[in-house]
C-alpha cells in the first residue's frame, strides 16, 4: 500500500517535470520558428548577418559590447535605407564562451538561417573553431577583434588590431622613454606566446634586451612569485600580456606590492575590458597601451565622441565602449561598403570588392582593408594611465599597415588563396 | 632575502589553498557531497563584499556580511534542495552543477559581466629590501585563526561532537538521538558561510565577475583530494604540503609547473593514500593509541 | 553434487598460529585450527570471540597479522580472495551477501557463470533453486525475499561455485523453527554429498543437531575443542558461554 | 541463450522506434539538421561510455572527457601527419585502441591500487584538468608531433574527415556512417551487458567485496571495463573531431568532464537506451536555448537538471520507460525482463 502511494507520487513529479520542460521548449521553438520563417524570395528579403558573440560565460564582458556595437551599426544602416534597398537583420545566438557552441552555431547561421556574412568571436580559439566551417561553406567571415595575427584565409577578414599595429609602436615608445631592459609576462596560450615573441623581436630590433619572460597559465589568479621574480630582474619596462578575469588580478597585487613606479606596457588591457575603470587606482598606474580605439579617445577625437554618445544613447546601461566594440562597428560598416560596391551579397563578389582596398571613415579615423592580407590599415593611439587612472594619449601613428604576412611570409590573398594561420613561432 | 621570498610565497599559497578549500572540505567530509557550486558560493561572497563596500560599509564588516549572507543562502539551498539528497552523493554532483549554472548566469543577468572592484586595503611592508603586501600576510594569519576556530568548533562544542558522531556513523548517531538532518543542514550552512568568507577576503585582491569562483575551484578540489575526508587535519596538512610544493615549483620553474605540480601531487597522493592525509593521520593515531 | 563420500582424513584447511590485531586489540589471538575433509565443523563462542574475523581471514578479506593459513596443504595466507574462491572455498556471510537490487536468477547466475559452461548454467541454476526450494522466486527481486529465503539463496550461490569447503556464518540466524529445520537438513545433505562445512552459529539446538565437531572461541583464543557432547560437558565452556543463555 | 531474446517493453519499443526514425530522418529535413544530428550522435558515444562504466560497472569517472580528448588529438595527429585520406579509417581504429589503452593504464593503477568510488571520480577529475592545462600551453613550435603542431589553446584545425578509399564521408554519408556505428555500438553494448562480463560488471557495481568472494578478480574486470569506456569516449572524440575538423583542449575542461555525468545521471544511468535518448534531448534543448540568444538559457538548463534529480531520481527517461511498461505492457512480464539489463 505504502509502496503504491510512493510510486504515484513519483509519477506526479515526473509528469510535472515533463510538463515544465515541454512548456519551456514550446516557448523556445515558437521563438525560433518566427526567427527562421523569413525565407521568402531573395530580392526583398532582409540581408542577414550572423553575429556569434559570447553573451554569457567567461568572455561575455567583451562579447556583449560587441553584440551591441553590431546592433548599433545595423540600426544605422537600416535607418539610412538599408543595403541595396533591403533591410539588414541580425541573427545572434549566444555562443556561451564555449568553442563547441561556436561550431554548432556557425553551422546553424550558415546552413539554417542562410546568413550572408558571419561576424564575431572573441577568443582566438573560438575563431579557429569556426574558421574551417567558414572555409568549407565558402562563407565570408569577419573576425572583428584584436588578436595575435597571422591568419591568411580567403574567406576571413580581420578589422582589429594585431601585433603589426600594436607591438612595434608600443615598444618603440616605451624603450625610447624608459630604457632597454624589458620583462614580459604573458598568458600561456597562443595569443600570449605569439605576442611575447613579437615583443622579443621588436625589442631586439630596437636594441633592447629581454631580461625575463614568463608565461602564466590561464585561470591563475595569484601572482606573488611572479611579482618577486620581476622585482629581482629589475627591468626598465614591464610588458604584460595577460588575459581573462583571473589574470587581471595581477594588477591589484602588483600595485599592492609597491611597484607603481615601473612603467607597464600592454596591448590588451584597458581598451577591451576597461580595467582602469573597474579597478581602484593605482592598480594600473603608469601603464601604456596601444589601441585603435577606446572610450576616452572621445576627448581628442570628435568622431570617437560621436560614436560613444550614440552607443550610450542606445545602450544606456552599458558600462564601457571599448576597442572591440568599435572594431565590430567598423567591421560591419566596411562590409556594408563592400556590399554596396559589389551590388550584391554574393560572397565572391563581396570579397572582390573588399580586395579593392575598401575604406571607411570610422569612429577612430579611417580604416582600410589591406587587400594582400585581409587585415585592416588603422590609426594607432598610445594611451597612458596615470596614478589616478586618468587616460591621456601622448602619441599616435597614422595608417599603420599590417604587412608582416605579406613581407615576411609572402602572403598575397589577391593572387593566391590560403587557409592557414602563420605564426612567428613556426 | 631569498628565504623571505620563499616564506612569503608559502604564506600566500597556503592561505589561498586553505581558504579556498575549507568550505568544500567541510561539506565533503561531513556530508559526502561534492559541491560543484563551491566556486559560485565564493563568487557570491565576493559580490556581497564588493557591493557592501561600494555602499559605504567598512571592509571587515563587509567580509563578515559575505560570510553571513552566503551562509544563509546555503541554508536556503539546503532546505530547498540538498536535504532531499542526503546520502545520494552522486546525484548531488548533478544538482550542485545545476546550481552553479544558475548562480553564475543569474549574477551575470543581474549585475552584468563585471563589477567595479575595491582596492586591496592596507599598504605594503618592506623586509630585507623587498616589499610585501600587508593584506596578503594578514590573509595567512586569518587562515590560521580560521583553522583554530574550526578546531575549537569541532572539538569543544556540542555541534562539533554531534557532527563528528554523524560523520563517523550516520545511523548510530541517529539512534543516539542526534537529529542528523539538522546536523547536515548546519554543516552545509557552515561550509557555505566559509566559502562566502573566502570570497569576501579575496574580493579586494581580484577582479570580481560572475566567473570569479572558477579561479578557486581547481585549487580547492586538489586540496580536498589530497587532504581527504577530515576537514581539519586533512585540509591543513594538505594546504601545507601543497603550499610548499607549489611555492618551490613556482620559484624554480614558474607558474605553469606550479600548477601542474599541484595536479600531479594530487594524483600521486590518491594513488598512495586513497583516503588522503586524513586517512594516514587517523591510522597513525589509532596505532599510537593502541600499543 | 555427486562427488560421493570423501574419507574424513587429510586436513582441507589448517590455521597455524593465526592472529589478527586491530591497533592494540587482538581480535584473534594465536589460533590453531584444522578442518578435515568431509567434516561438519562448528565454531561457537560469545560475541566478539573472533569467529567472523577468522572466516574473513580464511577468505582473504583480512590478512592475518601473524600466522599462516593452509588450504589442501597450500599456503594461501597472502593469496587474493578471488583466487581462494576459485580454489573451491566459498562463504555465506553473516549479513546476507546477496545482491539485493537484482533478481534471484541474476544472483545465481553471477556466481554460476564463473564455474560452469553457459550451456549447462541455466539448467544447473534451476536445479539448485529447486534443491533450495526457492524456484518459485526465480524472478523475484532479492530485497523482496524473506530473511530466510535470502540465506538459502546465498547458500545456493555458494553451491553454484561447486565448493569443496563451505563457510557458513550463522546459516540459521533469524529463522523460524520450520526454516531452521529446513536449513539443518540442507546443511547435512550437503555434507553428505561431500562438501566440507565450517559454520558459525549461536543456536545451540541447531549446533547440537548437525555439528560433528565443535571449536569454542573466547576472547580471540581457542578455548576448547571436541564433539558436541564433550563441549557441553566442559564446565569452563558452560561458564563463559553456555551459562549466559 | 534464452536471455538474449528481445523482450517487448517500452525501452525496446522506443529504442527500435528511435533507430527507425533516425534512419529515415534525412528524408525530411535540411542538410543542416542532418549535420547537426550527426554532432549529437557523436556526443551520444560519450554518454554511453559513462553509462557503461558508471551505470553498469559502478565506476564513477570524470575522466571520459580526457579520453575524448586523447581520441580526438590522436586522430588529428595521426591522419594529418600521414596526409593520405585513405589512412583515416586506420586512424579511427587506432584512436579507439589508444583511448582504450590509456584508460586501461590509468585504470590499472587505480583499481589494482585499491582506489574506488568517489576517489576514482576525484583522481580522474585531476587527470582531465591536467590534460587541459598541459594542452593549453602547447602553442609553441617545440610542441610538434611529426609535422603537426599541437596548437595550444586554439586547438588543431583542418582535421580530415573519414574516407573509405577515395570516398569522403561528408554530410548525409557521414550521418549514415555514424548512425550505423551507433547502432552497432548500441546493440553491442546491449548484448554485452547480458553477457558474462556484463553480469560481472553489475555484480561489482552492486557489491564489490562480495563479488571478489565469488571468485572474480575484481580489479581486472574494473580495469577492462574502464578501458572499454575509454575506447568508447575516444571514439566519440574522434567522431567529433572529424565532424567539425577541429579539436581543442577545452574538450577536456571541467565543464566537458562534468557533462557526461550529468547526462547519464539525469537520463537514467543504469539504462543505456535512456542515457542515449537523454543525450539527444539535452543537446537539442540546450542548443535551442543557445540559438535563441536567451540570456536565461543556462538558468533554465540548471533548473531543469535540479528538477529532474529531485522529482525523478532514477532518471527521467528510465521513469518514463517504467510508466510505459505499467500502462502498456503486462507488469508481471515487465519484471521478468531482468536479463535485458534493466534492474529495478
Amino acid at each position: 500500500m505504502h509502496l503504491t502511494k510512493k510510486k504515484t507520487k513519483n509519477y506526479i513529479g515526473l509528469i510535472l517535470t515533463m510538463i515544465f520542460m515541454l512548456l519551456l521548449s514550446a516557448c523556445q521553438s515558437a521563438e525560433t520558428s518566427t526567427g527562421s520563417g523569413a525565407g521568402g524570395s531573395k530580392k526583398d528579403a532582409p540581408i542577414k548577418i550572423g553575429i556569434l558573440e559570447d553573451q554569457s560565460g567567461d568572455f561575455s564582458l567583451v562579447g556583449i559590447q560587441k553584440l551591441h556595437a553590431a546592433q548599433l551599426a545595423v540600426e544605422e544602416i537600416n535607418n539610412n535605407g538599408g543595403l541595396l534597398g533591403r533591410q539588414v537583420e541580425i541573427v545572434a545566438p549566444d555562443t556561451q564562451s564555449d568553442n563547441k557552441r561556436f561550431q554548432e552555431m556557425a553551422r546553424k547561421v550558415i546552413l539554417e538561417d542562410q546568413v550572408d556574412v558571419v561576424m564575431g568571436g572573441f577568443s582566438s580559439a573560438s575563431r579557429e573553431a569556426i574558421r574551417p566551417i567558414m572555409e568549407k561553406n565558402k562563407m565570408l567571415y569577419f573576425y572583428n577583434n584584436q588578436y595575435e595575427g597571422g591568419v591568411a584565409s580567403k574567406y576571413s577578414f580581420n578589422t582589429g588590431a594585431i601585433p603589426d599595429h600594436q607591438i612595434g609602436t608600443l615598444m618603440e615608445a616605451v624603450i625610447k622613454k624608459y630604457g632597454p631592459k624589458v620583462y614580459t609576462i604573458a598568458a600561456d596560450y597562443n595569443f600570449g606566446q605569439i605576442s611575447a615573441d613579437w615583443v622579443r623581436t621588436e625589442t631586439e630590433r630596437l636594441g633592447g634586451e629581454i631580461v625575463g619572460e614568463e608565461f602564466i597559465p590561464l585561470g591563475v589568479s595569484q601572482f606573488a612569485s611572479t611579482i618577486s621574480r620581476i622585482k629581482a630582474a629589475d627591468p626598465d619596462v614591464l610588458v604584460t600580456l595577460l588575459v581573462g578575469q583571473e589574470q587581471s588580478s595581477f594588477y591589484g597585487q602588483w600595485a599592492k606590492s609597491g611597484n607603481t613606479k615601473l612603467p607597464m606596457a600592454t596591448t590588451v588591457n584597458m581598451a577591451q575590458a576597461y580595467e582602469h575603470k573597474r579597478f581602484d587606482p593605482p592598480s594600473l598606474a603608469n601603464m601604456y597601451v596601444t589601441v585603435t580605439f577606446m572610450e576616452e579617445l572621445g576627448d581628442i577625437l570628435p568622431s570617437a565622441k560621436e560614436f560613444v554618445d550614440k552607443f550610450y544613447k542606445k545602450f544606456p546601461d552599458d558600462k564601457y565602449v571599448g576597442m572591440e566594440a568599435e572594431t565590430q562597428y567598423t567591421g560591419v560598416m566596411l562590409w556594408a561598403e563592400a556590399v554596396e560596391k559589389a551590388g550584391t551579397t554574393e560572397v565572391e563578389a563581396v570579397i572582390d570588392a573588399l580586395e579593392t582596398g575598401i575604406s571607411y571613415d570610422g569612429p577612430a579615423g579611417t580604416a582600410k582593408i589591406d587587400p594582400a592580407t585581409h587585415h585592416a590599415v588603422r590609426n594607432v593611439y598610445l594611451a597612458y594611465a596615470d596614478k589616478e587612472h586618468k587616460i591621456t594619449f601622448p602619441q599616435q601613428w597614422e595608417a599603420v599597415v599590417p604587412d608582416w604576412l605579406s613581407k615576411e611570409k609572402g602572403v598575397d590573398l589577391t593572387k593566391k588563396d590560403e587557409f592557414k594561420q602563420y605564426t612567428p613561432l613556426d | 632575502m631569498a628565504i623571505f621570498e620563499l616564506i612569503y610565497q608559502f604564506m600566500n599559497n597556503f592561505s589561498f589553498l586553505i581558504l579556498s578549500a575549507v568550505g568544500l572540505a567541510i561539506i565533503f567530509g561531513m556530508m559526502g557531497i561534492i559541491n560543484l557550486a563551491h566556486g559560485e558560493f565564493i563568487m557570491l561572497g565576493a559580490y556581497i563584499t564588493t557591493l557592501a563596500t561600494a555602499s559605504g560599509v567598512p571592509l571587515p564588516l563587509a567580509i563578515l556580511l559575505a560570510a553571513a549572507g552566503v551562509g544563509v543562502f546555503g541554508l536556503i539551498v539546503d532546505r530547498l534542495i540538498i536535504n532531499r539528497l542526503y546520502g545520494r552523493t552522486l546525484d548531488s554532483v548533478v544538482v550542485t552543477w545545476g546550481i552553479s549554472m544558475i548562480l553564475s548566469q543569474g549574477i551575470l543577468i543581474i549585475f552584468g559581466p563585471s563589477l567595479e572592484g575595491s582596492s586591496t586595503p592596507l599598504g605594503s611592508i618592506s623586509i630585507a629590501g623587498a616589499t610585501y603586501s600587508t593584506y596578503r600576510i594578514l590573509l595567512f594569519f586569518i587562515a590560521i585563526v580560521m583553522l583554530g576556530i574550526i578546531y575549537w568548533l569541532f572539538m569543544h562544542t556540542k555541534f562539533g561532537l554531534y557532527s563528528r558522531a554523524t560523520m563517523q556513523k550516520h545511523d548510530i548517531a541517529n539512534t543516539m538521538g542526534i537529529n542528523t538532518n539538522k546536523m547536515y543542514s548546519l554543516t552545509f550552512m557552515l561550509g557555505a558561510a566559509l566559502a562566502g568568507l573566502t570570497g569576501g577576503l579575496y574580493a579586494p585582491t581580484m577582479a570580481v565577475s560572475p566567473t570569479f569562483g572558477s579561479a578557486f575551484l581547481m585549487p580547492s578540489f586538489v586540496t580536498v583530494i589530497v587532504g581527504g575526508a577530515n576537514p581539519l587535519i586533512g585540509t591543513s596538512l594538505s594546504g601545507g604540503v601543497l603550499g610548499v610544493v607549489n611555492s618551490i615549483l613556482d620559484i624554480l620553474w614558474g607558474t605553469f609547473y606550479g600548477r601542474l605540480g599541484l595536479l600531479v601531487v594530487a594524483i600521486i597522493v590518491i594513488r598512495l593514500l586513497p583516503l588522503g592525509f586524513s586517512g594516514l593521520v587517523e591510522k597513525k593515531l589509532m596505532r599510537g593509541r593502541g600499543i | 553434487m555427486s562427488k560421493g563420500l570423501v574419507e574424513k582424513s587429510d586436513a582441507i584447511l589448517t590455521l597455524k598460529g593465526v592472529g589478527k590485531h586491530f591497533g592494540g586489540l587482538k581480535a584473534v589471538d594465536n589460533i590453531d585450527l584444522s578442518i578435515k575433509k568431509g567434516e561438519l565443523h562448528c565454531l561457537i563462542g560469545p560475541n566478539g570471540a573472533g569467529k567472523s574475523t577468522i572466516f574473513k581471514m580464511i577468505m582473504g578479506v583480512y590478512e592475518p597479522t601473524v600466522g599462516e593459513v593452509f588450504y589442501n596443504g597450500k599456503n594461501i595466507t597472502k593469496m587474493k580472495n578471488w583466487d581462494r574462491a576459485n580454489l573451491g572455498l566459498s562463504i555465506k556471510m553473516q549479513v546476507p551477501g546477496v545482491f539485493g537490487e537484482l533478481s534471484v536468477y541474476d544472483n545465481m547466475r553471477i556466481s554460476a557463470q564463473k564455474h560452469m559452461k553457459s550451456s549447462e548454467r541455466d539448467e544447473e541454476i534451476d536445479n539448485l533453486l529447486r534443491f533450495l526450494d526457492i524456484i518459485h522466486l526465480k524472478y523475484e527481486i532479492v530485497n523482496n525475499l524473506s530473511h530466510g529465503q535470502q540465506q538459502w539463496l546465498e547458500i545456493g550461490m555458494s553451491l553454484a561455485s561447486k565448493p569443496e569447503l563451505l563457510l557458513l556464518d550463522e546459516p540459521a540466524a533469524g529463522m523460524g523453527p520450520t526454516e531452521t529445520e529446513f536449513t539443518a537438513e540442507l546443511v547435512q545433505k550437503l555434507n553428505r554429498e561431500g562438501v566440507t562445512i565450517l559454520f558459525i552459529d549461536h543456536d545451540m539446538d541447531f549446533v547440537r543437531k548437525i555439528a560433528e565437531k565443535v571449536t569454542v572461541l573466547h576472547l580471540g583464543k581457542k578455548f576448547a575443542e571436541g564433539t558436541i557432547e564433550e563441549i557441553e560437558a566442559n564446565q569452563d565452556v558452560v561458564d563463559i558461554y553456555l551459562g549466559n543463555s | 541463450m534464452r536471455n538474449l531474446k528481445m523482450k517487448l517493453n517500452t525501452e525496446n519499443v522506443i529504442g527500435i522506434g528511435l533507430f527507425l526514425f533516425l534512419f529515415i530522418y534525412p528524408l525530411f529535413v535540411t542538410p543542416y539538421q542532418i549535420l547537426n544530428l550527426s554532432y549529437f550522435i557523436s556526443m551520444v558515444f560519450l554518454t554511453l561510455s559513462l553509462s557503461l562504466i558508471w551505470g553498469y560497472g559502478g565506476i564513477f569517472s570524470f575522466g571520459q572527457a580526457a579520453f575524448f580528448g586523447v581520441g580526438g588529438y590522436f586522430y588529428a595527429i595521426f591522419t594529418m601527419n600521414s596526409g593520405i585520406s585513405t589512412i583515416t579509417p586506420i586512424g579511427l581504429l587506432l584512436g579507439v585502441l589508444v583511448g582504450g589503452l590509456v584508460a586501461g593504464i590509468i585504470g590499472y593503477f587505480m583499481f589494482y591500487g585499491g582506489i574506488n568510488d568517489v576517489f576514482v571520480g576525484l583522481i580522474t577529475l585531476c587527470i582531465t584538468v591536467s590534460l587541459e592545462t598541459f594542452m593549453a600551453q602547447t602553442a609553441g613550435s617545440q610542441w610538434k608531433i611529426g609535422t603537426v603542431g599541437l596548437g595550444g589553446y586554439n586547438g588543431i584545425n583542418g582535421i580530415p574527415t573519414i574516407s573509405l578509399g577515395s570516398f569522403a564521408l561528408a554530410d548525409v554519408n557521414f550521418y549514415y556512417f555514424i548512425l550505423i556505428v551507433l547502432l552497432v555500438v548500441y546493440i553491442g553494448l546491449r548484448l554485452f551487458v547480458v553477457s558474462r562480463f556484463g553480469y560481472t560488471a553489475i555484480a561489482i557495481r552492486e557489491n564489490r567485496e562480495r563479488t571478489k568472494l565469488l571468485g572474480y578478480n575484481v580489479p581486472r574486470f574494473q580495469t577492462l571495463i574502464f578501458a572499454l569506456g575509454g575506447a568508447l569516449a575516444s571514439l566519440s572524440g574522434i567522431l567529433y573531431a572529424t565532424w567539425g575538423g577541429y579539436m581543442t583542449p577545452s574538450a577536456a575542461g571541467l565543464t566537458a568532464a562534468t557533462l557526461p555525468v550529468v547526462l547519464a545521471a539525469a537520463g537514467g544511468r543504469k539504462n543505456l537506451t535512456a542515457a542515449m535518448i537523454f543525450t539527444f534531448i539535452y543537446y537539442w534543448f540546450s542548443q535551442t536555448l543557445s540559438a535563441s540568444g536567451n540570456e536565461y538559457a543556462l538558468v533554465i538548463l540548471g533548473a531543469a537538471l535540479i528538477l529532474v534529480i529531485l522529482f525523478v531520481p532514477e532518471g527521467i527517461i528510465v521513469s518514463l520507460f517504467k510508466l510505459g511498461d505499467n500502462l502498456f505492457f503486462n507488469r508481471k512480464k515487465a519484471t521478468q525482463v531482468k536479463a535485458e539489463g534493466e534492474f529495478t
